[in-house]
Order: C-alpha cells, then structure tokens, then sequence
C-alpha cells in the first residue's frame, strides 16, 4: 500500500516463482478513493486496515500500564508530565485516584486482548496471508468483511469514548465479575455495547474465515497441505464463532441487569454501602463466571493459535526445511481447540468448587497442556539438521519459544486446585499469562509484521533497527514479568492500587515494583526503534523481490509484492505438494514452492 | 439442489403440507397436554419431548437437514457437542452448594 | 475479479458459499440460545419458587403466535419452492405472506407486552419474567431482523432475479435457512416459557 | 525448594500440602525448561547457517521426544491423582465436627471483614439486613437471646493456635475473597452463599515475628525504607541507660538517630502483624486496602481476647 498505487503493476517471476504475465482483469474500473481504502472490500486492504488500528490500540493500552506502573512503582506520587492533563476526577494534582486505576487496569486488559491482540493476529493477519496462502482471489463474502472491520473499529471507538463518561471508564476489571459490575458506574454500561460489537465483528469474520478456507481453497490444496497458519486461523476461527455467542448472552444478561433492573446475578439481601437494594434477588454472581470464562478461555487459545502460526511459517523459512512433525501438529491444534472449551472453571477453583468438578476441571487442564507441549516440541526439533538464518523475523519467532515456554509451564501450577490456593489472583497469575501473551504472543506477532512487511509494501524493514526492537524488547519484557512470579509466590494479590504497600507480607518482594515499572517505561523505549521501521521503511526501505525470503507457500511465491489490487494473483495458482518443501534432496533450489509444476518425481515431494 | 427436477419439487411441496399439519397438530398437543398440570418432571419430558420432534421436523425437511452434505453434519455435530457442554453449565455451578453451609 | 462459488456448488464439499455460511452463523446462534437456555435452567433449578408460566402469561396468544410462525415457515419453504419452479409470481405471493405473517407475530407479542407491563409486571418483578422478556426480546430482533432481508429478498432484491436467478434461489433458500431456524427456537422457547 | 522460590512462612497444619505440589510442579517446570533450553541453545549453535550451510531434509528421526513427552504426562498425571486431587478433597475440603472447632462467621463488605463470633454461648444471634448501620454493620439483632454475648470486630480476626477453625463467609456486596497468605487460605467470598473454610494455625504471631526477624543495617544517611514498615525485636537503650526501643516499637527515624549515637550499627527487627486477611478478589476502588489483621493467638491470649471483648459488651 505504502507506494500508493500498486494496481497495475507487473508481475515479475522471480526463480522458481510465478512465471505469467498475463494481466487478468479484462476491464479495469477505477475506484474512488473511499472506496478504494475506506469501505475498501479487499482482504488486503482491510487486512492492512486493522493492522493500523489494532498496531495503535497495542500501543494504546501499553500507554495505560505505563501510567499505571508509575502508581504501582511510586505510590500516591504525581505522576510526572501526563498528570497534570488527566483531570481532578482522575488524578487530582496529578496523584492517580484509586477508581482511575481500576479503570486503567479494566480497560487495559479489554484493549489489549479484544482491541489489540486478537484483532492483529486474526484480522490483520489473517484476512491478509489467508486468502494469499490458499490461492483465493479474496475472502468468501467482502462485503461482510468490510463490514466485520467496520463494526471492530465502532466497539473500539465506543470503548475509547467510555474514558469520557461521568465516572469514566468501566472499573470492574476486564472479567466485569457481577454484583460490582452491576452496581459499577455508567462506563460498565458502554464497555458491554462496546464488546457486543465486538463480539458481532468476530462473528462475521469467522463465519468468513471458515467459509473461505473450506470453499476456496485453490485446486490441489487439500487440508493437509495447508499451511500451519491457515489451520491455526481455521481453528481459532471455529473458537470465536462457538464460544463468544455465550458471552454475548452474558452481555445481554448484564445489560439488562444495570438497565431493566433484573436479577440474573443479583442474589437477594444484598447491602451495598450500608443501603439494601431492592431488587428482586434470586440470581447468581456465579452464572456470569461461567459464561465468561465459556468464552475467555478459549479466548486464550485465539490469541496464541495464530501466534504458533506465524512462527511456524518462520521456523520453516529460516531453518530450510520442513516443520517437525507436520500432522501431529495440526492434530494438536485441533485437540487443543476441542479441548479449550472443557476447561472454563479452572479460573474458578476459589469461588467454593467441590470435589468432583474441581477434579474434573483439573484433569481436563492437565490434558489441554499436553498439545501445547507436542507444538512445542515439534518447533524446536524443527531446528534440528537446519540451517538456521538469523534474520529479523526468525529472532523475534526463536524468543516466542522459550517465552511461550515459561507462561506455558507457570500455568500447571495454577491448573491443580491445591497450589491454586495460593497462587489465585496473586501478581503469579499476571506473570503466568503476561508471559503467553506479551513476550510469547506480541513476539510472534512482531516476527510476523518483519517477515510480510516485505510482501505487503515491497519493501523490507531495516535490520538494524529490527534489531534494536528485538533486544530492547526481549531484554524488557522479561524485566516486566518475571518478577511477578517472585511478588506472586510471597503471595501478592493482583489489582492492587499501591502495589501492595499496605501488606506486611509484601513487604520483602514491594521493591520489584520500581524494577517491573522502569522496565515497562524502557519497554516503551524499546519501540521506538519499531514504529520508526514501520513507517521509515514503507517509503524508504530496500526494495527486495517478490519472493524476497525465497519461501515455498503461495502467499509469498506466487504474488507480487504487492500482490496485486484485484485477484491477488496473476493466475489463480495449483497447488502439486505440501507447504514446507524446503532442501528437498536432489533438487536444483533449496526451496521448491507449491504451486510449482516439477518434471522429476523427486522435487514433487513423492519420494517420502 | 440447482439439478432438482420440476417434480422433485413437487413432491417436496406435498411433504411440506404434511410437516405443517404434523406441526399444528402437535402444538395442540403439547397445549391441551399442559392444562392437564402433570407433575414438574412429566410436564418437562412431554414438552421437551414434543418440541424436539417438532424441531426435528422443522430442521429435517423445511431446512432440508436430511439430505444436507456431509461437511454440514459435521458443523452441527461439533454445535451439538458444545450445546451440551453449555447445558453442563448449570450442573457444574451447582456442585458449587456441595459445599455451601 | 469474481469469487467462486457464489451460485454453483463446490465439488468436494457439494456446497456453495452462502449456504456453508448461514450454516456456521446458525451454529453460532445455538450457541447464544444455548446460553440463555442454560441460564434458564440455572435460575430455575436455584429458586425457591417458580411461578408456572401459564399463571402469568397468556397461552392462547402464544399458541395463536406459534401457529402463525409455523405457517409463516411454510410459506418461506414454499416461496424458496416456487423460485425452483420456476414460477417467480408465486414466489411474491409466499414471500409476501411470509412477511405478513412475521408482522402479525410481533404485532401479537406487542400485545402481549403491553398487557404485561399494565398489570405492572416487569422484567425486574422476578427472575422468570426477567428470562421471560430477555429471551422473546431477542427472539422478537431476530423475527425482525428477518423481515428486513426477506423484505428486501421479496423488494429490491428480487430484480436478481432476471439476471442471476440460481443466486437468487440461493439467497432465499439462505433466507429461509435463517428463518426456519427462528421458528426452530420459537419451538422450544413456547413450552419452555408458557407451558412449564 | 520452598525459600528460593520465596513462599512466606507456612503457619498452619494443611499448608505444607500445598507448597509441597508448588515445590514439585516447580522441579517439573525447571527440568523441562532447562532441558528444552539446553537443547535449543545448543541447536542454535550447532546449526547455524555459517557452521551448516545446507539443511537436512528429513531432521530428527529419533523418537526420544515422544518418550520424553509421555514422562511429561505421566509425571503431570502422578501430580494430578497423588497429590492435588487428595489434597483438595482430603484436606483442604475436611471439615472438623462443630463441636470441636471454632465457629466463626466472617462477612466481607466494601472494604472490611466483619468477623462475628457466637459468644460463651456457642450460638450465633440472628442477623438482618434491615438493621445494618453504620454502627452494626453486621445488622446483629441484639434483642435476639443468642445475640446477647455475640462479639463483632471489624478487620481483626483472633483465632487461637492448635485448634481447628471453621469460618462461614458470605459477603453483603459484591465478590470478595478471603485471603491468609501465611496460613495458605483463600476462598471467594459471593453474596448469597455461606461457604465453610477450615484451618489450623500452628503458629502463634509472636512465633511467626520472631521467626522473621533480621538485622538490618543502619548508618547516618542510610536507612532501609523497608524499616519504617518494621517494629523493633528487642530491646534497645542508650550508653546512660536511657530506653530508646521497647520490643514491638515502631523504628522512627528519631529512635534511628539515637542508636546510631549510642554506637549501634544493626537493628533487629521484624513485622508487627506479620499475619493478615488479604483481600484476593477486586471488590472496587477500595481493594486495596481491604486488609484485616490476623492474632494468631495462644490459647491463653485468646480467652484473654474474649474477656476484653465481653467486657467492652457490658459497657
Ligand atoms: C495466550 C494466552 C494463554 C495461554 C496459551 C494459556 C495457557 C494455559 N493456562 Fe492460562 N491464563 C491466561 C492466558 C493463557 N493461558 C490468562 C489471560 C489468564 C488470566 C485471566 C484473568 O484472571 O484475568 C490465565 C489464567 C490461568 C489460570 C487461572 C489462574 C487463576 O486465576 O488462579 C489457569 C489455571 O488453571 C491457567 C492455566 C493454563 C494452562 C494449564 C495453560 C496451558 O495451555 C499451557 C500449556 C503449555 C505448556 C505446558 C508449555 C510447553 C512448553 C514446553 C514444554 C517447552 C519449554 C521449553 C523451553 C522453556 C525452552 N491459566
Ligand atoms: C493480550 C493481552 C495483554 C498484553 C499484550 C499485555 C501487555 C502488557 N501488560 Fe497486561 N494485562 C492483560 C492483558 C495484556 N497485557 C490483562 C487481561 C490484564 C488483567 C486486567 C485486569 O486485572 O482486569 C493485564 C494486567 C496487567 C497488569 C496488572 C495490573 C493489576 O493487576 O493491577 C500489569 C502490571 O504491570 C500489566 C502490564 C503489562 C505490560 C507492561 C505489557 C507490555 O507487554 C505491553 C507491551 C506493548 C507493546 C510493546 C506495544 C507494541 C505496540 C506498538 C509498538 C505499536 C506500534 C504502532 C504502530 C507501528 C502504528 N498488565
Ligand atoms: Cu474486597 Cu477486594
Ligand atoms: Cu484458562
């Protein structure tokens, strides 16, 4: 997109790549501008368009945790520069009040997950490498597509504008546990509209997602050639469209509870700052944990199936040859998806389980481990008899694997409801799941704007400053949580105002906090680098060619870069083997792409 | 269904007037049965009973589920599994009173 | 550029887009139906008491109201029939009635409402009514959310007709996927509600 | 294992269950990384593209991974059913008969515990929500018979050590959770449910004090911000004689001056209420400081307790 007009360039074949020529669209109407990139109904367009949006909401919600970590690491302290800008019903005299801080934390998680994270790996990248990789011409259904971005961006904003209600933004935390989200102030109320879009925007994307991959899928591509990243979009896919309808129900529920006065999780008897309530009774608090966590749960697995995705095309390009184990990682994936939605109440091992569902619960958490370990493993005997290239994308997916390793092995301890005792809603948690999703995830996420920046504006990233993000980010990030295991283990709680300043049994871990705080603010340093590459970059970057990491999938062999503007593809490719047919023995390249025709039985990929 | 033949569809139309009289005529049924007052347990079965047939009616030929393709019936088998997981629900935040004092 | 699959059916899956997508997108609406049925139960089972819902809500009505929801199914399938007989005007005359029929559905439920809210019971009097409205109100969006594309199916939309009728067809029989299965939770919310 | 991963003092009879199974899962989470580490460093190394510049198509064939990850699950499994699951339902679910324990009843609100104790005569006095003041937050109706000896503190909880306790909590608002870090207790706290929790201290807080207590440092211009959380251990005076500290005297930085004038370059000191109710559960904007105390008392304080408090209802 970046050089602006990318819709009548030429195909170049480049090596074993596309060799065509041919110009396929018979007449060419030119779109207007708003057409074109607004209410555009290309994938890669809208691909492109959430990428920008969810880019910014990342680093919006990281701005959040940088404020709040100043409270954290320096407690009832004005908050230097910013402060004074917040307001007298946020941070009088620059001191943050304890409501903004529940406000912050609230809506950092809800930004981060619903606004940031999910919509980057499965709306961006998703809707721009999906349909490339499978040799579609675009999406099943654009216009739904559109509209899914459409609808994104419409709960983004309405989350945005929620800061600005009387009370501010929603405070009861992004699981909005009932009663105190019911009785919360007027911001609660918009964060359920707000996530009800949200919630249709996911609704339509996956209902596309699963259309296009199973419906247009180019001939000769059957499902066990596909991509890993596509099966990860296919599963996750199938994860937003079965488990968020119940938390959309919840919403409503929820809605209904603050607007019409009902009862769904209001018990009887309740007093709240010395007043009873007069309505009706006779719901359950509990109810709204089990729907939520119907949907987070699974959740979790959206935001880390596609990040395995994105590493796993990594790993193959950068070591050369073929991913580890191909079924059994798609097994696992799709086990792994199957098995997320069983394990929803191991988030409530405190809310008063008995035995039975406890153990049951457990069991089920102890199982879902074990495809992630297989993925694992299969990753990292991926490197084995490679020739591993240290190139700015492969760095960012080598750190995922020991990161993701460190969120994935803390979370056993809190999958056993004994050890949980402790460990429950202590900085242990925070650090568990920072880890997946920060320094696991966001990397992953990183390596893959570094590996399709090229294919998306034609252009590469600098290497320098990629690596500049890299260390700076990974040196960082781990300076940010792992020290929470420490504050979590002397037994922390989370959400705390003061960092935990008034516990006596904080006291001997409260000086990690300035050490997680300074980290996060030179975290946020470590960007910088980033967002200079990003844009620097989309005009002035080394212009490389089309296949620029010489990769074997159609997404990257069989398009231009920029693939074109409509079709995406010279001619719709044909797929003869599977996606990782790199060092095939015997063969002239080192890399023989899908959709190329070969004359010896050996570069078909027959031999095995 | 584009390759379905002129007397296909006539057949089928002849099928739908029959669901629809089954239809109504159950729905008499399940109300006439109610204004008996069965005890909870016999009222829930009968309803339930009633509804899922005539569901199963609406699902098999007005929605054409019985001659659906396969990859369909899969959607639906993995929808089935979780519905049930999702009425589970109740169950699993009910153990919770075990416990209550 | 043009997307396959649109009208023609896809060899190896015997589908064509819309029709693998309405399907998923009613996968998703089990799902949320689901959860409200569980809710249900959940409330149900917990509460001391539970009033039977023929002592607060009107029967007969909601049994007028069924059966017009099951006709209104048939004159969907009908209409879906007509265009596969090629016989556009009747198309017009079922879709119409369907329409119709959806109009009398919620008019009836109108009724019902009012009637409720005048012997001042609202959704916040108790836990059931809570459910109660909860459930039919979202039902009654879907009812109109039906009329909207059937409307337009049966309105601007039909002029596809003349130039694409096998897509056409399609975007009824989708239509109608949607609509049957509105009737469908209908089905089960009637008994669940009224009768228990 | 239990010092270097820093869990806190373990003060009550379940709680080494517990941090036995962190301990364990914490070897198996070190092993496998460790493990997993040692071979991808060594992977990164050995095949990198200067050292191996053609890649091996078919890679690893050994199937030591598989083994590896099926001792993965059986050790996950042996987790599972011998420890957690028994843990859960054998202790931590094991609720002492009535008659043996201390019946307590705590009602979390926003933010503060209300803790109810049945009185000498063992029957706790009926409670309504009609009554509820600022003055009665517990809404006791001390016009009942049973209600008449019953004693209410706000965030102070005494339990004696040695004899199991039972606490029934419920909450007025919202979701609360019940927090005692250094007895391994935590329980949600719901409106509308009264759920039981057991434990046993075996600690008393004088015990636990004088397990913490350190020598810090002190020197003019460098003091600790950790002590001014601290009280002191034991007892300090001037060359002349002069008190400067009593044992359990918060450290000023007044008393700091003057030990430093009186030659003294350590202090012994430690928490002066090491135990606490933590509250888990974001309950709003004052969960924060939703901490209660914990007297982990000997039985002879305990009653001592009693007493005063029964004294106080005769006023
Ligand atoms: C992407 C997100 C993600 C992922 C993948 C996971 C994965 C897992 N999570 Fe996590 N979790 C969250 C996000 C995630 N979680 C969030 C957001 C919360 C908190 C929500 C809140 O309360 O606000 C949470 C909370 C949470 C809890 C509740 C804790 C509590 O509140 O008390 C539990 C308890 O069972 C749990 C368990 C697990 C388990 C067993 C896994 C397993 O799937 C992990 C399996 C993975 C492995 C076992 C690693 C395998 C790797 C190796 C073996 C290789 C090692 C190699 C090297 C190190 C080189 N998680
Ligand atoms: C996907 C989820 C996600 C992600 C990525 C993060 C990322 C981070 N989070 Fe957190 N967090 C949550 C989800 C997430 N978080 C949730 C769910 C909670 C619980 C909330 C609750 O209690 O209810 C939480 C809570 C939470 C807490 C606990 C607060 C408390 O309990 O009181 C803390 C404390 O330090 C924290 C810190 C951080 C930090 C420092 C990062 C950093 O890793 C952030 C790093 C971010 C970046 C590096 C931005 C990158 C983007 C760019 C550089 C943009 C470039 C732009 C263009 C090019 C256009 N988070
Ligand atoms: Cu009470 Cu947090
Ligand atoms: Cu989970």
């Amino acid at each position: 997109m970046a050089d602006g007009h990318i819709s009548h360039k030429q195909v170049e074949g480049i090596g074993v790549g596309v060799q065509t020529h041919v110009h396929h669209e018979e007449h060419h109407h030119e779109l207007s501008f708003l057409r074109q990139y607004v209410f555009s109904t290309d994938h890669k367009v809208i691909g492109i368009q959430y990428g920008i949006t969810s880019l910014l909401f990342l680093l919006f919600g990281f701005t959040l945790m940088m404020i709040m970590r100043w409270q954290l690491a320096y407690p009832g302290e004005a908050i230097p520069l910013i402060g004074q800008w917040l307001g007298p019903d946020r941070a009088p005299d620059g001191i943050m009040l304890p409501e903004f801080y529940n406000q912050l934390g609230a809506m950092h998680g809800t930004i981060m997950v619903f606004l940031g994270v999910v919509p980057l790996a499965v709306g961006a990248f998703g809707n721009y490498v999906m349909p490339l990789q499978i040799g579609a011409v675009d999406m099943a259904f654009p216009k739904l597509n559109m509209m899914s971005y459409w609808v994104y961006f419409t709960g983004g904003v309405t989350m945005l504008v929620s800061f600005f209600l009387p009370g501010g933004a929603a405070n009861s935390g992004w699981t909005s546990y009932a009663p105190l989200s019911v009785i919360a102030t007027v911001g609660q109320t918009v964060w359920l509209i707000g996530m009800v879009f949200l919630i249709t925007s996911s609704l339509l994307g996956s209902v596309n997602f699963i259309v296009t991959i199973v419906q247009l899928r180019t001939n000769g591509l059957t499902f066990m050639r596909l991509p890993f990243f596509v099966w990860a979009q296919f599963v996750t896919s199938f994860l937003l469209l079965l488990a968020f309808p119940p938390l959309e129900a919840a919403g409503v529920l929820q809605l209904m509870d603050r607007i019409a006065g009902t009862s769904f999780f209001m018990p009887s008897g309740l007093v709240v700052s010395g007043v009873p309530l007069t309505n009706a009774g006779g719901g359950s608090p509990l109810l709204w944990q089990h729907l939520f966590w119907f949907l987070a749960h699974p959740e979790v697995y959206v935001l880390i199936l596609p990040a395995m995705g994105i590493v796993a095309e990594i790993i193959a390009n950068n070591t050369r040859k073929p991913i580890w184990g191909y079924k059994s990682i798609v097994f696992a994936a799709v086990f792994l998806g199957f098995m997320s939605f069983v394990v929803w109440a191991h988030h409530m091992f405190m809310t008063g389980m008995g035995t039975v569902i406890s153990t049951f619960f457990q069991t089920t958490t102890m199982i879902i481990s074990i495809p992630s370990i297989i993925i694992l493993t299969a990753f990292f005997l991926s490197l084995w008899g490679g020739s591993i290239r240290f190139t700015t994308p492969m760095l960012f997916a080598l750190a995922f694997l020991p990161m993701f390793g460190i969120g994935g092995l803390t979370g056993l301890p809190l999958g056993l409801s004994a050890p949980d005792i402790h460990l429950h809603d202590t900085y242990y948690v925070i650090g568990h799941f920072h880890y997946v999703v920060a320094p696991g995830t966001l990397m992953a996420l990183f390596a893959g704007i570094y590996y399709w920046y090229p294919k998306v504006t034609g252009r590469k990233m600098s290497d320098v400053l990629g690596r500049l993000h890299f260390w700076g980010s990974f040196i960082f990030l781990n300076g940010v949580f792992m020290p929470m295991f420490i504050q979590g283990l002397a037994g922390v709680s989370r959400r705390l105002y003061d960092g935990g300043a008034q516990y006596a049994h904080a006291q001997s871990v409260l000086q990690w906090n300035e050490v997680m705080s300074v980290s996060a603010w030179c975290l946020g340093l470590a960007q910088i680098p980033f967002i200079i590459n990003f844009f620097w970059s989309a005009k002035k970057g080394e212009k490389v060619a089309d296949n620029h990491w010489e990769a074997t999938t159609l997404d990257m062999a069989a398009t231009t870069s920029p693939p074109l503007a409509h079709g995406n593809f010279a001619r719709v490719p044909e797929v003869h083997r599977g996606p990782y047919e790199y060092s095939v023995p015997g063969a002239t390249t080192d890399f023989i792409p899908q959709h190329v025709r070969t004359e010896s039985n050996v570069e078909r990929g027959e031999h095995r | 269904m584009e390759t379905a033949h002129a007397e296909d569809i006539t057949k089928s139309v002849r099928k739908y007037i029959v669901v629809f009289v089954a239809l109504m005529g159950l729905t008499i049924v399940t109300v006439a049965i109610s204004y008996l007052h069965l005890n909870v347990g016999a009222a829930i079965l009968f309803a339930l009973a009633v509804a899922t047939v005539k569901a199963s009616l609406v699902a098999s030929y007005f929605m054409h589920l019985i001659s659906e393709r396969k990859i369909v019936y899969w959607t639906l088998a993995l929808t089935v599994v979780f519905f049930l997981l999702l009425m589970l629900l109740p169950i699993s935040a009910d153990q919770d009173s075990t416990r209550l004092g | 550029m043009n997307i396959p699959y649109t009208s023609t059916a896809r060899l190896d899956t015997g589908l064509y887009n819309a029709k693998l997508g309405i399907w998923l997108f009613l996968a998703s609406e089990v799902m949320l139906f689901g959860a409200l049925f569980s809710t249900y139960v959940l409330l149900r089972v917990n509460a001391p008491t539970w009033p039977h819902g023929y002592e607060l809500l009107n029967v007969p009505l909601a049994t007028l109201n069924t059966i017009v929801l099951i006709s209104s199914s048939v004159t969907m399938v009908m209409s879906w029939a007509s265009l596969m007989m090629k016989k556009f005007g009747k198309f017009k005359l079922y879709m119409g009635l369907t329409i119709l029929l959806a109009f009398v559905f919620l008019v009836v439920k109108y009724f019902e409402y009012t009637a409720k809210f005048e012997h001042h019971l609202f959704p916040s009097t108790n836990t059931f009514l809570a459910i109660y409205f909860t459930i039919t109100a979202l039902h009654g969006l879907h009812i109109l959310g039906g009329i909207v594309v059937n409307t337009y199916l049966w309105g601007p939309g039909s002029k596809m007709w003349q130039n694409d009728p096998q897509r056409f067809t399609n975007r009824v029989e989708v239509a109608g996927l949607y609509w049957h299965f509105v009737d469908l939770v209908w089905i089960f919310l009637f008994p669940v509600l009224y009768l228990l | 294992m239990n010092d270097l991963l820093g869990l806190p003092v373990d003060a009550s009879s379940h709680g080494h269950y517990i941090d036995q199974i962190i301990v364990m899962v914490h070897w198996l989470m070190a092993i496998l990384f460790v493990g997993w580490g040692t071979f991808f460093v060594f992977t990164l190394v050995k095949f990198r593209k200067k050292r191996n510049p053609a890649a091996n198509y078919s890679g690893v064939k050994s199937h030591a991974s598989s083994y590896a990850e099926v001792a993965v699950v059986v050790f996950e499994a042996i987790l599972l059913i011998g420890f957690a699951v028994p843990v859960w339902s054998n202790v931590w679910l094991k609720y002492p008969d009535e008659s043996e324990a201390l019946v307590i009843h705590v009602v979390a609100e926003q933010f503060a515990w209300n803790i109810h104790y049945p009185g000498p005569d063992g029957k706790f006095g009926r409670r309504d929500i009609k009554l509820v003041s600022a003055e009665n937050p517990l809404g006791l109706d001390r016009e009942d018979a049973d209600a008449k000896d019953d004693i209410a503190t706000i965030n102070n909880l005494h339990v004696p050590v040695g004899k199991p306790v039972l606490v029934y909590l419920s909450s007025k608002d919202v979701i609360h959770s019940f927090g005692l870090p250094l007895l391994r207790v935590k329980q949600d706290a719901i409106p509308g449910q009264s759920i039981p929790i057991t434990f046993t201290a075996t600690m008393t807080s004088a015990e636990i004090r004088e397990k913490l207590a350190a020598e810090y440092p002190i020197s003019a211009g460098n003091i600790p911000a950790q002590l001014t959380t601290l009280v002191a251990s034991s007892e300090y005076t001037a060359k002349d004689g002069a008190a400067i500290l009593a044992k359990g005297d918060p450290i000023t930085d007044d008393a700091i001056a003057k030990l430093i004038d009186a030659g003294i370059s350590t202090i012994r000191a430690t928490q002066d209420t090491p135990a606490e109710i933590a509250c888990a559960q974001l309950c709003g904007l004052g969960h924060y400081r939703m901490r209660g105390t914990l007297a982990l008392d000997s039985a002879e304080d305990f009653q001592k307790f009693l007493a005063e408090e029964a004294a106080y209802l005769e006023q």
